[in-house]
């Protein structure tokens, strides 16, 4: 990508998009109240959906929208209400400064080890080999069309389970989130 | 701008996992988990433009995969909030054998 | 009679028959279980009865091994050799030589007897309790013919789950204690003698399929190198020893002993032990001949001998626990065995082969007698008891006749075997010898006093007493004959027994000579015919 | 290997001697028989199932249950004279029956040997079968016929059959009386192999089997805890000897590959003379003799042992298995002559036992403590005598003591049966040993009282009654060896041998003295003087039955003339020495190598003055005690007063009991228990070793445990670090 001639105005989005994503987080992570911390994560979410489109994966960029933004955070909000928890309680459920402290250097870690591991040679048995029959997204060939043909031929045995897991999970959370009849023994 | 999304995956991703180990509200916790997640999708997304369109197919599979979890994680977190009244993790241990 | 057995083709099924036996057994028995469930009494008579034939069975069977097997010849005697799992190369594998034999038989013998043993004593689960004696006589059986070390491996383990139930479910308050320090001390020997043997296995196929043939490990090990071999030794040595037990390893044996019912003690000393010096014989000294009389191993073995002979007379002398007085009395007769197997002449190791049969049977004999004593007082306290040779007179002359044959007192079959070891140990390990013979002291003064606080001084405990009139009864005394005139027999005239282990043990001896001084050397044996 | 002489080649060979098999086997086939009388009776078998209880049985047991109901009180139990036992008459007849048998059979091959004397230089070896054959080492079972072994057989059943005899009348009454006699006959079944092996592991058989059957017949009347300890120790104290005959025998066979006598001889002759080899061999056979023959510092059990019955006493603790020391040292008699320091040791503690002994036997007030003091006394006599290489002295001391000591004993015997008889009739429950309640017993037993004077004058060594003889033959044996001998030229802890020979001259004069003394004393107090059994109880003392005073006159018999076969060459011409050359194809070569080439011959003065000095010693001693001791004063023991001082030492005999007590049982116990038992076992191996490891494995358990604290949040954190840990893994590689 970098050798590409990238337009001024699209790396001027990218880089705003994602300073804002990070902000963002950075406020989500940190709000007490969990109804300010749902709405800076939608932030985030709507962030990326923009750099999914810039990068070509407008189809995956409609439906984080749809599927992240509009139904699961609203299905955190609904349960952070139906709880009766919007405002911050008395006692913050943050940790104590060394907690912050040790997971600030866990993260540290991490990201150093990140950056090592992307100059690390892996040895052949480890590393991901190119999938056949997927090329590299154009771009041209429309928006939902190539991500269509894989996921109902190759990936269609995942696709239907993957609906199974959705079934499942949809009765798991009647059966789980029901109020239980005391007098149903 | 592959170098870049995958830095800021792996930026948003460590912020996730922060959150996940200074916070102790459930749902919270969860919402930090969906933050990885979408770090993670980020990253799927930047390497289909070099490696192929799989990697979108894949965001699909993981949105699934969080819709579901959250669902479910969402339905036990208010089964516990009936039983225990709280959402704080430092009162749950259920998972205690 | 030899031709006799010829004619019946014996030699070829004798072993594979013994092994299977009991199995069937026990299959029988299980199946004889599952049918009554009502009645525990008439459970316990057909149980035992059933049991008993089949042992006995098993004991006629194998008494044609006496004359079918020529322990002269330099071939294994009644060898059978098939497949059996071959994608690892082991093989079922079995044969004997003088020395197996003498302990086949051994166990053949003892077998009906424990029975005897356990006759009125065991009234719970008597099915169960009868298949696990069962399949452990096969797992020892099993551990005395085995020519494969997978095979010898896998009824090694065998042995010792049914010994664990044995004790955990019929033994005595700390049966639970007992029965896990048992199984975890053998445990961690047996898996570092598994190590060694996939090892040796690999090692001897030659980087093609794995070859756990006795004879073909031998070759390949005499031909190690010093430093590799010592780990292969000493693995297979902390399994063995383990068993014997030697020194630092018997804190399991008394605990063993005394929470076991009266056939697990009986089984755990007169045979189970004797699987550990069998190893040594068998396996651990002949296989690596030139780490095994290094002169510091066999100094460290020698020692550690020494020590459990005194130091297990020293101790059995303060027990006032009559069954954990035997116990350590075992601890000081195997290291008579270890003492032999190490001073490495013929006259020792004969002798070493002779106190392990003799002291299976008048260990033996002891814990039986033990056994009869505590049904009826229930106790093992010595102090508990007193005078009972007014009351009960038969049971006075079998305990003082085995208890002077356990002391080595000459005219026994003790003194055979601990004179034959001393005499043999003394050219080859003098200042061992001289030590280890104090333990003709300490014997007598731990066991007399021990009698004589039982059956002698002053009748007095109104427990004791009422003992009158419950003297042995007939099952009691026809279970201890055999045992006593054994005693008497292999003193007097131990001679058939000494010739047949004369060739095997002469040929270990000269098999390890050479393989110290780094030649091939006579093996035990070799092939099947 | 083997040099035993050909079976067929033997001139004894076509003889009654091939049977000689027969002699052992006569007792043991008694043992068998009066062992199933005594268990048939003692016992029917228990009931079916014994945890089902063992009531309601009585009835069948009653009268019979006993085997050896003893009494705390030597003997014969009060509520006991009914129950003799049932089989009462066939076991007198076969415990005595056997041994009769033997005897005849020894005489025969004796009459057969003297026949043909001239030619059985060599040993006439029987091999019957082979005992232990592995590897280099076989082991026959063979019984070896010499001049020496018949000795020792000859008096082995020829006293064992008196004492027999004797023993029907003694415990008649006891309901253990089948089971007495089967342990009877299976000790002489014992002692005739010990005499008649001919090989070192078969005598150990023999000496074990004896030392067993001394234990089982001490122990006799168990109940008693005194006597089944007594029994006990005399075992133990025993087995400490036998370590050291075990350990002879390995140096023998790791030196010389065999272990027969005949081998054995003939390798010594080839080792070097006073080398360490021999003198080890020596030293440990040694200590094996100390061990079975009581001597320092292994005496202790043999005055406990006289717990037992009163003719085991004599025949077991007097006349037979205590000698077998001194006969092993004879049978080896080349060796210990190849070995002069060991000679010397011998020699030294044999006299100094002697000595010693002698003290303690001054004191005693049980008569059995003073005649087991002085049996060990006796026995120092003997190894001196073999120890200085006169073993034919040491043989014929051994052999008069037989008779002497046998008599005293059976006449103890004799005296307590008649005080126990009295103290029944009276239901008194006072000690019928004690000497200081007898007293005046002369006019209730004359004939027991003129035998017990025979023999006391024998052994205090007055002419012409045997013990003079041998006591006297060995002092000049002893006297001749101070010049010219290898003892005098070797040299003992740097002492030159003669200086030890001297010594050990004086030391032997010193314990003739004393027994002189005390045997004076034992007689005056028990037959002179006044009567202090009591008015009532001296009613009933009389004169034991026939059946007992016969074997004593027997034994007085031979007492008074038995010293007649060994007379000195001094004065009686052509019927000197009889013994002496009779057992010289045995013994002639270890004197040989003692004394030299042409032996030493001490001047006809210097013999006469020896045997002056010899008689003088034991008529002083007679006479101190006639003289000094007041039988009048004693009173009865229950009146007597608390010894002080020396006195009170020497009747806790040096307090030697004591002192091994403190120095070696109680350590040993208490290093067993806190040290080994309590301390090593439970504490180190199954404490810090077994349970340490338990208990680290359990700590690790622990803190994984911790880990599992159900919180999602230490979860996470755990899981963060494991992956951190797993990629720093890959990127550090």
């Amino acid at each position: 990508m970098s050798n590409e001639f990238v337009p001024l105005f699209y790396g001027f989005n990218f880089y705003l998009f994602g300073l804002i994503a990070i902000a963002s987080a950075l406020l989500f992570v940190t709000r007490k109240s969990p109804v300010a911390a749902a709405m800076w994560l939608v932030n985030v979410m709507f962030c990326l959906a923009a750099l999914y489109v810039m990068l070509d994966a407008q189809f995956i960029g409609a439906i984080q929208v749809i599927v992240y933004a509009g139904a699961i955070m609203v299905v955190f909000l609904f349960v952070v209400m139906l709880l009766n928890l919007g405002h911050a309680g008395a006692v913050s459920d943050l940790r104590g400064n060394a907690g912050r402290l040790a997971a600030g250097f866990v993260g540290l870690a991490m990201l150093a080890e990140v950056m090592v591991l992307a100059r690390t040679k892996f040895p052949d048995a480890m590393t991901l080999k190119a999938v056949h029959g997927l090329g590299p997204v154009d771009g041209t060939a429309g928006v939902i069309g190539p991500i269509a043909g894989p996921l109902f031929n190759e990936y269609l045995l995942a696709f239907e389970l993957t609906s199974m897991l959705l079934l499942t999970a949809i009765v798991g959370a009647v059966v789980i989130g029901k109020k239980r009849n005391p007098d149903a023994r | 701008m592959l170098a870049e999304s995958l830095a800021l995956s792996a930026l948003l991703f460590t912020i996730g996992v922060v959150g996940v180990l200074t916070r102790r509200n459930a749902i919270i916790l969860f919402m930090c988990v969906e933050l990885m997640l979408n770090a993670v999708n980020l990253s799927f997304v930047a390497l289909s433009k070099v490696h192929g369109v799989g990697g979108q197919v894949f965001v699909i599979f993981v949105m699934t995969v969080a819709a579901a979890e959250a669902a479910v994680g969402l339905a036990i977190i208010i089964a516990i909030f009936r039983h225990r009244q709280s959402v704080n993790l430092e009162d749950i241990n259920l998972l205690k054998g | 009679m030899t031709q006799f057995l010829d004619g019946i083709g014996y030699n070829g099924w004798i072993l594979p028959t013994l092994l299977a036996l009991p199995l069937l057994g026990a299959l029988l028995m299980v199946l004889q279980g599952s049918m009554q469930k009502q009645d525990p009494d008439a459970a316990m008579r057909s149980a035992r009865s059933l049991a008993f034939g089949i042992f006995l069975a098993e004991a006629v069977l194998s008494l044609g091994l006496w004359w079918s097997v020529d322990t002269v010849s330099p071939d294994w005697q009644a060898y059978v050799d098939a497949a059996w799992i071959p994608q690892w190369g082991a093989r079922f594998t079995v044969g004997v030589d003088g020395i197996a034999l003498m302990l086949i038989l051994l166990t053949t013998l003892l077998m009906p007897l424990t029975v005897l043993g356990s006759w009125t004593s065991i009234r719970v689960k008597t099915h169960a309790y009868y298949a696990l004696l069962l399949i452990l006589t096969t797992g020892m059986l099993g551990v005395f013919m085995a020519l494969d070390l997978v095979f010898f491996y896998v009824m090694w383990e065998v042995m010792l789950v049914p010994m664990y139930l044995i004790i955990g479910i019929w033994g005595g308050q700390r049966r639970l204690y007992a029965s896990l320090k048992f199984s975890l001390y053998t445990m961690v020997g047996s898996l570092l003698m598994l190590v060694a043997i996939v090892y040796l296995g690999l090692k001897a196929g030659q980087g093609g399929p794995p070859v756990f043939a006795y004879d073909a490990v031998l070759d390949m090990a005499r031909t190690m190198p010093l430093a590799g071999s010592f780990w292969l030794f000493g693995a297979f040595a902390i399994a063995f020893a383990v068993k014997v037990p030697m020194f630092p390893f018997h804190t399991w044996l008394p605990d063993a002993h005394v929470e076991a019912p009266t056939a697990g003690s009986v089984i755990l000393a007169a045979i189970m032990l004797k699987m550990g010096t069998f190893g040594f014989v068998r396996f651990a000294v002949p296989l690596f001949p030139a780490v095994a009389m290094h002169p510091t191993v066999r100094m460290v073995m020698l020692v550690l001998a020494v020590i459990g002979i005194v130091y297990g007379a020293l101790v059995a002398l303060v027990q006032p626990d009559f069954k954990k007085l035997v116990a350590y009395s075992s601890v000081s007769h195997l290291g008579f065995v270890m003492l032999g197997i190490f001073a490495m002449t013929t006259e020792s190791m004969q002798g070493a082969l002779m106190v392990t049969i003799s002291h299976g049977i008048s260990t033996g004999a002891l814990f039986l007698l033990i056994g009869m004593i505590y049904e009826r007082r229930h106790t093992r306290l010595i102090e508990d008891f007193g005078g009972i040779a007014k009351v009960m007179p038969i049971f006075a002359v079998c305990l003082t006749i085995v208890s002077l044959s356990s002391i080595g007192v000459p005219g026994t079959n003790g003194f055979v075997g601990e004179f034959l070891v001393l005499i043999g140990s003394f050219p080859t390990a003098p200042y061992y010898t001289i030590i280890a013979a104090t333990s003709v002291i300490f014997a007598a003064a731990y066991l007399l006093w021990a009698v004589q606080r039982i059956i002698y001084n002053p009748l007095v405990k109104p427990e004791n007493e009422a003992l009158k009139g419950n003297d042995l009864n007939w099952r009691e005394i026809g279970l201890l004959t055999p045992l006593l005139i054994a005693i008497l027999w292999l003193g007097v005239y131990p001679r058939p027994v000494l010739q047949k282990t004369e060739a095997a043990a002469e040929r270990l001896v000269r098999g390890v000579e050479a393989g110290r001084m780094g030649s091939l050397g006579p093996r035990p044996r070799i092939g099947g015919r | 290997m083997q040099t035993e002489p050909l079976a067929t080649g033997h001139p004894l060979a076509d003889t009654i001697a091939r049977f000689a098999w027969l002699i052992p086997v006569f007792p043991l086939v008694g043992f068998v028989l009066n062992g199933l009388l005594s268990l048939r009776a003692a016992g029917h078998p228990g009931p079916a199932d014994p945890s089902a209880g063992g009531h309601g049985h009585d009835g069948h047991h009653r009268g019979t249950g006993g085997t050896g109901d003893g009494h705390a009180d030597h003997g014969h139990d009060d509520g006991h004279h009914a129950a003799r036992h049932p089989a009462a008459a066939l076991v007198s007849l076969i415990g005595p029956g056997v041994l009769a048998l033997s005897f005849a059979m020894t005489l025969a091959i004796l009459y057969q040997v003297w026949v043909v004397d001239n030619a059985l230089r060599e040993p006439y070896v029987l091999t019957l079968f082979s005992w232990m054959p592995a590897g280099k080492l076989s082991v026959d079972a063979a019984f070896q016929i010499d001049q020496l072994s018949l000795v020792m057989m000859s008096i082995v059943t020829g006293i064992g059959t008196l004492i027999h005899i004797f023993s029907v009348g003694y415990m008649q009454d006891d309901p253990g009386y089948p089971r007495y006699f089967a342990y009877l006959n299976l000790f002489i079944f014992f002692m005739l192999l010990l005499v008649m092996g001919s090989s070192y592991p078969l005598m150990f058989v023999g000496w074990e089997g004896v030392g067993l059957c001394s234990y089982l017949l001490i122990g006799f009347w168990f109940s008693d805890k005194a006597n089944a300890d007594a029994g006990k120790k005399a075992f133990i104290v025993n087995r400490i000897g036998d370590f050291g005959f075990l350990v002879a025998m390995f140096l023998m066979f790791a030196n010389f590959g065999t272990l027969t006598f005949a081998g054995v001889g003939e390798a010594a002759m080839g080792a070097q003379l006073g080398g360490a080899l021999v003198t080890a061999i020596c030293l440990f056979l040694f200590l094996g003799a100390t061990g079975k023959s009581a001597q320092i510092p292994l005496f202790v059990w043999l005055p406990d042992a006289m717990a037992g019955p009163t003719p085991v006493s004599a025949l077991i603790h007097a006349a037979t298995m205590v000698t077998a020391g001194v006969y092993l040292i004879a049978r080896s008699a080349v060796l210990f002559s190849m070995a002069p320091v060991a000679q010397l040791t011998v020699a030294v503690v044999g006299a100094l036992t002697a000595v010693f002994a002698a003290t303690i036997g001054l004191k005693q007030w049980d008569i059995k403590k003073v005649l087991a003091y002085s049996t060990v006394s006796q026995l120092g006599y003997m190894f001196v005598g073999v120890g200085v290489g006169a073993y034919s002295a040491g043989v014929f001391h051994l052999m008069t003591h037989a008779f002497f000591k046998a008599l005293l004993f059976l006449g103890s015997g004799s005296v307590i049966y008649a005080m126990h008889k009295a103290y029944h009739a009276t239901h008194s429950h006072e000690d019928a040993q004690d000497m200081r309640n007898m007293g005046g017993l002369r006019k209730h037993m004359p004939v027991t009282f003129v035998l017990m004077w025979i023999a006391t004058l024998s052994i205090a060594g007055i002419p012409p009654f045997s013990g003079f003889f041998s006591k006297d033959e060995i002092l000049a044996s002893v006297f001749a060896r101070t010049h010219g001998s290898t003892l005098a030229e070797a040299h003992w802890l740097g002492i030159p041998g003669s200086v030890v020979l001297y010594g050990v001259y004086v030391l032997g004069l010193a314990a003739a003295l004393m027994t002189a003394i005390y045997m004076t004393r034992m007689m005056l107090y028990t037959f002179h003087g006044p009567n202090r059994t009591g008015e009532k109880e001296a009613a009933h003392l009389k004169e034991a039955p026939w059946i007992m005073t016969g074997p004593l006159v027997v034994l007085g018999v031979l007492s008074a003339v038995g010293g007649f076969v060994n007379m000195p060459a001094l004065y009686a011409g052509e019927y000197s020495e009889q013994l002496h050359a009779w057992l010289e194809p045995v013994l002639a070569e270890g004197t040989g190598i003692t004394l030299g080439e042409e032996g030493l011959h001490l001047s006809h003065a210097t013999e006469w003055t020896l045997i002056a000095i010899a008689i003088a010693i034991a008529a002083i001693g007679i006479a101190i005690a006639w003289t000094r001791l007041k039988p009048e004063a004693l009173v009865a023991a229950k009146d007597a007063k608390a010894e002080e001082g020396i006195e009170k030492t020497l009747l806790h005999k040096w307090y030697v009991d004591e002192a091994y007590d403190k120095t070696v049982v109680k350590p040993t116990l208490g290093i067993s228990r806190t040290l080994l038992w309590k301390g090593i076992d439970t504490g180190i191996i199954d404490g810090l070793l077994v349970n340490g490891s338990a208990l680290v494995v359990r700590a690790v358990g622990w803190a994984g445990s911790q880990l599992q604290s159900g919180r999602v949040g230490t979860y996470a954190w755990v899981l963060l670090i494991g992956v951190l840990s797993v990629l720093s893994a890959f990127s550090f590689r």
